[in-house]
């Protein structure tokens, strides 16, 4: 039902409440990524129960345009809602927007609202509060994380109260999954344009669920929301969202049956978690990865034998091994992998330490070469991914010594301007997110400063065409690039992992990481009755 | 001292203490000739090794034998905690020795600011110190020292305190003894016994803390074999290999009773009464 | 010896000790005490005069041995008997009181408490009884306001009524046999005085058997019929007091009898003439404590306390001036201002120096004006050797001509008889008497012209105090020291000073010869002090 | 004791709270990174800094910030906390509740478990007992909390499953699960706090069944119990309110860990994500709560003291 396959420009494209994809996505032995194994699960949704799920970290911001991290987006997905959101393929399907439909160039896209839509206030939702939410996260006074994630937005008007139209600058195929952006939510007008700090304490939105209580570091109580757009949905009363900042802990909390359900599982706690009963493991493939950012354009990676050689060192499969518990996929240094579409399957790199050798000695270093890895504390993976690293590199005469920092620091002093550091990132919607995001040259997070005139071609080239061959052709082209030249060491993707209990029907675990659809959630008659 | 050395070992206290120390005396200078595998060489073959003959105390998630990991990591926790106590140790006694003598109110100034800051719990302010500094074995150091000098001045006072109002103090000042006479001749090696003895027993504390500072990410950092760091690290993989915590925990906990049990021996070996 | 309350017979004690031979503490104790006797118990310290007190009390040391004998209270053996007759007995039957009466009152627990719970646990009454007969026994020690007393801390009452409050307790519950472990030693003269007083009274009217013990023989000779000398364990004389006194037997006794300081028994020559004054004090004012900011921002009272005031006195070259008052009288804090070692007010003439202020005391002042301190354990560094503790004056104020350090030492550690092999020994090798002549030969290393001696002999044995005392006299024969001499023993400042200085409360009193002090004495509180003590002059004449 | 030296000691402990702002006010001035940079994680550009900071006041001099903040606090304001814009005071306080619960419920095993133990000790002097307490406090005192913490959970979360791993359950939401929730971390807290005390206990009853008035009271012919309970006792915990005080600043400091372990919403955990989050005033005013605890329960133990310790008086 999605509408960007077989696609022409002119299509109209509609969005689609009905949920596809799961069965598409890669398995790994018996483990779901939908909660669906108990029996009784297979029954229509029962209505009514309060889940409790547990979250890794604080959820401290409640205002959704400044969410960025996972319990945050949570937190954004139960109380508000976007134009569009994202389906378990990546696909646009619709949210407040009930159809949208594009310009013949891709530059002008008109959404249609649904109607009667109703903030928790009671207030009316219509086309002036998206135009005045769209333009609050793209104020950069507001430094909205979605600021340079929702697409290339130019314009946003509204021609009438049901009617939104955006321009882009230039043409944009991907702008209803640029939509689904998790900070793109909208909020009443009056507050994006005057008071967006009354946000940090309450929620005003048109969310399935409404706010009861907010604790940040502790716990945050929503109640479903009886004015929903969909009358049949959330099918929970209530959903209590736990912290728990500590791995051992939240899955000693779900095992005890304190909690009904992870928003994720640390990889070490996840084969405790598969062994206990009543407890079903989620896994599903991702294109969430750890990489090492070289600086192109400094001694020594602006030669690109001292990259590939680098690169010749890794043991990509031990990698997967060391840092995700083996829960995840080798990676050949481009950032997609079968979790994404027009993924390049290309042999895996072998270590090849004589070649590396050689390459160093080519480059003008033949005794080896030192080096300083920084890898911040957060996650803690980053770190084993450095020692990882350091030990495989040392055949290859590479000296590296890894010095771990705090986050904010890295973040303060090292990230974007380091030449030679450890990096995280989650899933994108599309390739083309993930390429202008981190690897073009005029990528908002051009870490690497590789700017490959030709690599940068072919991603907009993509970008701008709608056929899926032609994409393929583009892409592909983009990742042998990559492939081939290694402006980041990309040795590892991380499968997403969580756990919930047997009880819990309806969730599916997303690849992205941050889609989380509580409201289709429910349980079954098995599920204790919490207070 | 050798007198000290024969009270120290007659007493059960100091005999065990001083065992455990001289063990972990070993480990410091010869541990890495001890190890039988390169502490930080990985393998992918030997991960999550139970404890056996081959690995004597397992090994750990990137396959490290853990054996040689607590064997070198012996002088990087207890000599980092030592050099934290010993700074601390001269400070505290400086500002505490002057304090004391100065008297009056620079005296009281000193002491109300060093209750001041004692009323910072000491993990807090090191972990304040840390994240200002940034997070290193160097800076935890320097950390520990920071959050223990109020103490050691405060303890430093007193016994300066209790020194300067002995008669032998008085009767160098009737005498016309030069000040600088009095502080380092008749005072200061009366003050030094108490003062180690005090400092022996806040070795285990500045162990204890560099651990936990460790363990919150903010002293050794990987993939140093650092006890503290271990524990912190190995604690994602308790309950698959609990051995990868356990063994680093003890260490820790031994040496800790090592230098208390050594102060407590130390506190009756150099009490003149018992002699 | 039937009719003995207490016999101890063949009485035998060791301690045991860890790796070495046990030290015999008591060896063949025979002794008894009638009823309504004191027998006094002589010794000096380490004789084991406490020990048998303990063992008497049946509360020993865990590593006490009993070799041989038997403890005999109305007939029956204490060694014999269980924990809980023992219980029954003490505080009962079988009382004991002790030096000090800080010490042995709770001080958590009010006084009435601590009498009461006696009456209750041996004489059967209930808590409003107790209290009512509490508050009798206490009026009976003749303390005023005995009900206000009940409830009172023992902080809160001076020394001598503490030591009433134990002594009401004692005969709370009609004792057979009490025994006395230095009871007035912690006092001061006058109340040590009264408590004597009190105690012949309820032992006259309680028919109370007593053993007295104690250093003093002077005291034990006042008060007891009978006196038993003790010797290492041994008792080596038992006689009566003025046979003691008069005709001592054994060489200990004589020794001690002779050692003991009798005011009519002079150790000095005449006044030395000197129309010049070494040392004048005119109009000293001492002051303790400070004067505070919050003090002053809350306008209070001046926080001082005054040791002395508009003290005014002179020493003349060779003069041993002797200053005697109870403890706080401010003879101490007169001898700190004279070494600079606490700030004063007023002028000090010495010499022809003129010093209004501690800072004018310079080196040479330093040298000339020595002190010797009370307790010789405090006042030599535990970490240095006597030879570096001796030698330290002369590397200060410079050697004599002709001698290197180490033979100074040597020479010195001679002139106070002690072997020269010392100077490598630490302090705590040494005994009491030891220090305190390492003491003196540092005091005397540079010979001064004045010593400040603040009590050196309070911590002493009688026997060892008196060859400190021959040490001194001869040392000021040699160099003509003048010495101000602080000590509250009057006996002793009668028999070597040639003026004496009684000090009251921060104020002097007046000066008058050593030699008929009490002849001239016209200060009540000085007559006072002389008939308060016991010199053997009296122990012979007179008995309590 | 006086009102003069009620006064003497409040004012020292506001000395102590400035003493204790102005260096944590120090302290945060030279962190690296500063709360905008945490705030905008990898969102942060030039432009977006600039107004987050403008937005937090961060320009200002930091003088300037300071009396600010100054002014705040003595009108009771302790600022907004620069993570999630809420106002400090109450998040502050609750958490505070939180961990106060925790160092009470710890406190109150402490002395529980301590105190007999240490007279138990120090009765029994030398023997069996004695060295069993002896042993135990040297084990009890020698494990961080951090492993005492992970050997709990192994234990009796995961092996036994007979207590809650973690977590924290208002006692007003649910009493029963509250207490269950609450007993591991107070164990692990306490276990240092135990080991200590119990040997203060021993060394101070030790003393105090030495002294004369003991041995007098025995030579009263009292019996044992009553020379213990009404002699003894009162002599030998009296120190220990000193030392517990003291001890209290351990023990808050203990929590820090405790409650990360635990999953405990305390002050703890508040300050390391502060710290983390460079969240300045959160830092601040959490410090300085903590501080203010620890004044104030020494300032309450120093007035325990006095009134039962009938001897001092404080002019």
């Amino acid at each position: 039902m999605c509408a960007m396959k077989g696609v022409n420009r002119r299509q109209f494209i509609a969005g689609s409440t009905i949920l596809t994809g799961a069965a598409m996505l890669p398995w790994s032995g018996n483990v779901a990524a939908a909660v669906s194994s108990a029996t009784d699960a297979s029954g229509s949704p029962r209505k009514g129960g309060v889940l409790r799920i547990s979250v890794d970290q604080a959820a401290g911001m409640l205002n959704p345009q400044q969410a960025r991290v996972n319990p945050e987006y949570l937190l954004a997905e139960l109380l508000y809602s976007g134009l569009t959101r994202l389906t378990q393929d990546m696909k646009a399907e619709a949210d407040l927007a009930e159809s949208w439909k594009a310009s013949d160039d891709l530059t002008q896209w008109t959404f249609t609202l649904r109607k009667n839509l109703s903030f928790h206030d009671g207030s009316a939702c219509t086309s002036a509060d998206v135009v005045a939410s769209l333009n609050a996260i793209l104020d950069p006074k507001n430094a909205s994380p979605g600021q340079h994630n929702i697409g290339p937005i130019k314009t946003v008007t509204a021609p009438d109260a049901d009617t939104v139209v955006i321009g882009t600058d230039g043409p944009y195929a991907d702008l209803p999954v640029m939509l689904a952006y998790p900070d793109a939510k909208i909020i009443p007008a009056a507050i994006a344009g005057g008071q967006p700090e009354r946000l940090s304490k309450e929620a005003i939105g048109t969310g399935p669920f409404k706010l009861v209580s907010f604790e940040p570091e502790r716990l945050i109580v929503v109640e479903r929301n009886p004015h929903y757009y969909d009358p049949s949905r959330p099918h929970l009363d209530r959903v209590e969202v736990v912290v728990y900042p500590d791995a051992i802990a939240e899955g000693s909390a779900l095992i005890a049956g304190d909690t009904d359900l992870m928003l994720s599982a640390a990889s070490t706690e996840f084969a405790r978690l598969s062994k206990s009963s009543g407890i079903v493991p989620l896994r599903v493939s991702s294109g969430q990865f750890l990489n090492v950012n070289m600086g192109c354009d400094t001694k020594p990676f602006n030669d690109v034998r001292v990259r590939q050689a680098l690169a010749l060192c890794v043991d990509r499969k031990a990698t997967v091994d060391f840092v995700a518990e083996g829960y995840g996929t080798a990676g050949n240094d481009t950032p997609l992998n079968t979790a994404y579409p027009y993924y390049l399957n290309e042999p895996l790199k072998e270590p090849d330490y004589a070649k590396a050798k050689a390459l160093l000695k080519d480059a003008g270093y033949p005794d080896g070469l030192d080096l300083t890895l920084i890898a911040s504390d957060k996650p803690s993976t980053r770190t084993q991914l450095g020692i990882a690293l350091r030990e495989m590199a040392k055949p290859g005469g590479f000296r590296i010594n890894v010095q771990t920092m705090a986050h904010s620091t890295y973040l303060d002093q090292v990230w974007k301007k380091g030449n030679f550091y450890v990096g995280f990132y989650n899933m994108q919607p599309t390739p083309d997110a993930v390429f202008s995001l981190l690897y073009t040259s005029t990528a908002s997070w051009n870490e690497t400063r590789w700017n490959n005139t030709e690599f940068d071609t072919a991603v907009k080239a993509a970008r701008e065409t709608a056929d899926p061959a032609k994409r393929t052709e583009l892409y592909g082209k983009a990742q042998k690039l990559m492939h081939d030249q290694v402006p980041s060491l990309i040795p590892a993707f991380f499968d997403l992992l969580a756990a919930g209990r047997d009880y819990v029907a309806g969730y599916q675990l997303h690849p992205r990481g941050a889609v989380f659809r509580l409201d289709h959630v429910w349980l079954t008659a098995k599920a204790p009755t919490r207070k | 001292m050798r007198d000290v050395m024969k009270h120290l070992i007659r007493s059960p206290q100091g005999a065990v203490g001083l065992f455990i120390l001289v063990v972990a005396a070993l480990m410091v200078c010869g541990g890495a000739h001890i190890a039988p595998y390169d502490p930080e060489s990985i393998s992918i073959l030997a991960r999550y090794k139970a404890p056996s003959a081959e690995h004597w105390f397992g090994t750990d998630q990137l396959g490290r034998d853990i054996f040689s990991r607590v064997m070198v990591g012996a002088r990087a926790t207890i000599v980092l905690s030592l050099l934290a106590t010993l700074m601390s140790m001269v400070t505290g006694a400086v500002i505490g020795t002057a304090s004391a003598y100065l008297g009056g109110k620079t005296d009281e100034a000193i002491m109300r600011t060093m209750d001041a800051v004692m009323s910072i719990p000491s993990l807090l302010f090191a972990l304040l110190i840390v994240s200002t500094l940034g997070q290193s074995s160097f800076n935890a150091v320097l950390a520990i020292t920071i959050a223990f000098v109020p103490g050691m001045v405060r303890i430093a006072r007193s016994v300066s305190l209790a020194a300067r109002q002995q008669d032998y103090v008085s009767a160098a000042i009737a005498r016309g003894e030069a000040t600088h006479y009095i502080i380092l001749r008749e005072m200061l090696p009366n003050i030094v016994a108490p003062i180690i003895v005090e400092a022996t027993i806040r070795v285990a504390f500045a162990i204890m803390l560099f651990a936990t500072l460790s363990f919150l990410g903010l002293g050794a950092q990987p993939p140093e074999p650092e006890w503290g760091l271990m524990v912190s690290e190995a604690r994602a993989y308790f309950f698959n290999a609990p051995w990868m915590m356990l063994i680093p925990g003890v260490a820790i906990a031994l040496v800790a009773i090592g230098f208390n049990l050594l102060g407590d021996g130390l506190r009756d070996a150099l009490n003149p009464r018992s002699h | 010896m039937s009719d003995a309350v207490l016999a101890i017979e063949n009485y035998s004690l060791d301690y045991l000790l860890p790796q070495s031979e046990p030290l015999q503490v008591l060896q063949d104790i025979s002794l008894s005490v009638q009823r309504g006797e004191v027998v006094g118990l002589v010794g000096e310290s380490g004789s084991g005069k406490t020990t048998l007190g303990w063992s008497v009390m049946r509360y020993m040391a865990a590593n006490a041995r009993e070799r041989s004998g038997r403890i005999l209270l109305a007939g029956e053996d204490l060694c014999q008997m269980s924990a809980p007759q023992l219980e029954n007995l003490r505080g009962g039957k079988l009382g004991m009181i002790f030096q000090d009466p800080g010490a042995s009152l709770n001080p958590t627990l009010t006084l009435g408490e601590q009498i009461t719970e006696v009456l209750i646990r041996h004489r059967g009454l209930d808590a409003r009884q107790a209290l009512e007969l509490g508050i009798q026994l206490l009026s009976h020690v003749e303390l005023k306001n005995p009900a206000a007393m009940m409830k009172r801390y023992p902080h809160q009452v001076s020394g001598g009524e503490k030591q009433r409050v134990l002594i009401a307790t004692a005969f709370a519950c009609e004792p057979q046999c009490l025994i006395f472990d230095e009871p007035t030693t912690a006092l001061d003269v006058i109340s040590s005085a009264q408590i004597l007083a009190l105690f012949a009274r309820l032992r006259e009217e309680t028919g109370v058997a007593s053993l007295y013990i104690s250093h003093d023989l002077a005291l034990v000779s006042a008060v007891a019929d009978r006196v038993c000398v003790l010797e290492k364990g041994h008792i080596v004389e038992q006689a009566t007091a003025r046979t003691l006194f008069l005709s001592p037997q054994h060489a200990y006794t004589q020794k001690l009898v002779a050692a003991v300081p009798d005011p009519a028994h002079r150790l000095t020559d005449a006044t030395p003439v000197s129309a010049q004054p070494l040392l004048s004090l005119q109009n000293i004012n001492i002051d303790y404590g400070r004067h505070g900011l919050l003090d002053r921002l809350l306008r209070r009272e001046n926080g001082k306390t005054r040791a002395a005031s508009d003290v005014s006195l002179t020493v003349h070259r060779g003069e041993i001036v002797g200053v005697v008052g109870e403890s706080g009288s401010g003879k101490s804090s007169l001898a700190k201002a004279l070494t600079g070692l606490v700030p004063f007010s007023g002028k000090v003439d010495f010499n022809g120096y003129n010093l209004s202020g501690r800072a004018e005391m310079d080196k040479d002042y330093r040298r000339r004006v020595q002190m010797i301190f009370q307790h010789p354990d405090a006042s030599l560094n535990p970490r240095q050797r006597i030879g570096e503790i001796i030698a330290r004056p002369l590397r200060l104020y410079g050697l004599p001509e002709g001698e290197n350090e180490a033979q100074a030492v040597a020479r010195l550690l001679e002139d106070v008889r002690l072997p020269a092999s010392f100077a490598r020994r630490f302090p705590h090798e040494l005994s009491g008497g030891q220090k305190q002549r390492v003491a003196i030969a540092r005091a005397f290393a540079h010979p001064p012209e004045l010593v400040i001696c603040d009590e050196i002999t309070a911590a002493l044995d009688v026997s060892v105090q008196a060859t400190v005392i021959e040490l001194l006299l001869e040392l000021r024969r040699r160099y003509g020291t003048a010495y101000l001499f602080i000590t509250h023993d009057l006996n002793l400042v009668r028999q070597i000073a040639h003026r004496v200085a009684v000090m009251y409360r921060g104020d002097l009193l007046e000066v008058l010869p050593g030699e008929a002090m009490a002849q001239h004495a016209s200060h009540d509180y000085t007559k006072a002090l002389l008939a308060a003590v016991h010199t053997p002059e009296k122990a012979i004449t007179e008995h309590l | 004791m006086t009102a003069s030296y009620l006064f003497k000691r409040f004012m020292l402990v506001i000395y102590t709270l400035l003493v204790v702002s102005l260096l944590v006010f120090g302290i945060t001035q030279l962190l690296p990174a500063d709360a905008a940079v945490t705030l905008l994680g990898q969102n942060a550009t030039p432009q977006a800094l600039a107004a987050v900071r403008a937005r937090l006041g961060l320009n200002d001099p930091a003088w300037l910030q300071y009396w600010h903040w100054l002014r705040g606090v003595l009108h009771g304001d302790f600022g907004v906390s620069m993570r999630n814009g809420l106002p400090v005071a109450p998040t502050i306080m609750a958490a505070l509740g939180r961990s106060l619960l925790l160092a009470v419920c710890a406190l109150l095993l402490m002395l529980v478990v301590a105190i007999p133990l240490g007279i138990w000790a120090a009765v029994r002097r030398g023997k069996l007992a004695d060295m069993l307490v002896s042993v135990l406090s040297y084990v009890g005192i020698s494990f961080p909390e951090f492993v005492t913490a992970t050997l709990l959970l192994l234990l009796f979360a995961d092996v036994w499953q007979i207590l809650p791993a973690t977590g924290y359950v208002p006692l007003t939401e649910d009493f029963r699960g509250g207490i269950s929730h609450l007993i591991l971390p107070s164990v692990t807290v306490a276990m240092i706090l135990v080991a200590h005390v119990s040997r203060m206990v021993r060394s101070e009853m030790v003393d105090v069944l030495q002294t004369d008035y003991i041995r007098a009271a025995h030579l009263k012919g009292l019996s044992r119990r009553r020379i213990l309970w009404r002699h003894a006792l009162r002599n030998g915990l009296l120190p220990t309110i000193t030392i517990v005080a003291l001890d209290v600043g351990y023990l808050l400091g203990g929590i820090v860990v405790v409650e990360e372990i635990f999953a405990i919403p305390g002050i703890g955990r508040e300050l390391i994500v502060a710290v983390q989050a460079r969240d300045l005033p959160t830092i601040q005013a959490g410090v300085l709560i903590l501080a203010a605890t620890y004044s104030i329960v020494n300032f309450l133990a120093d007035l325990a003291y006095v009134f039962l310790d009938k001897r001092i008086s404080y002019a």
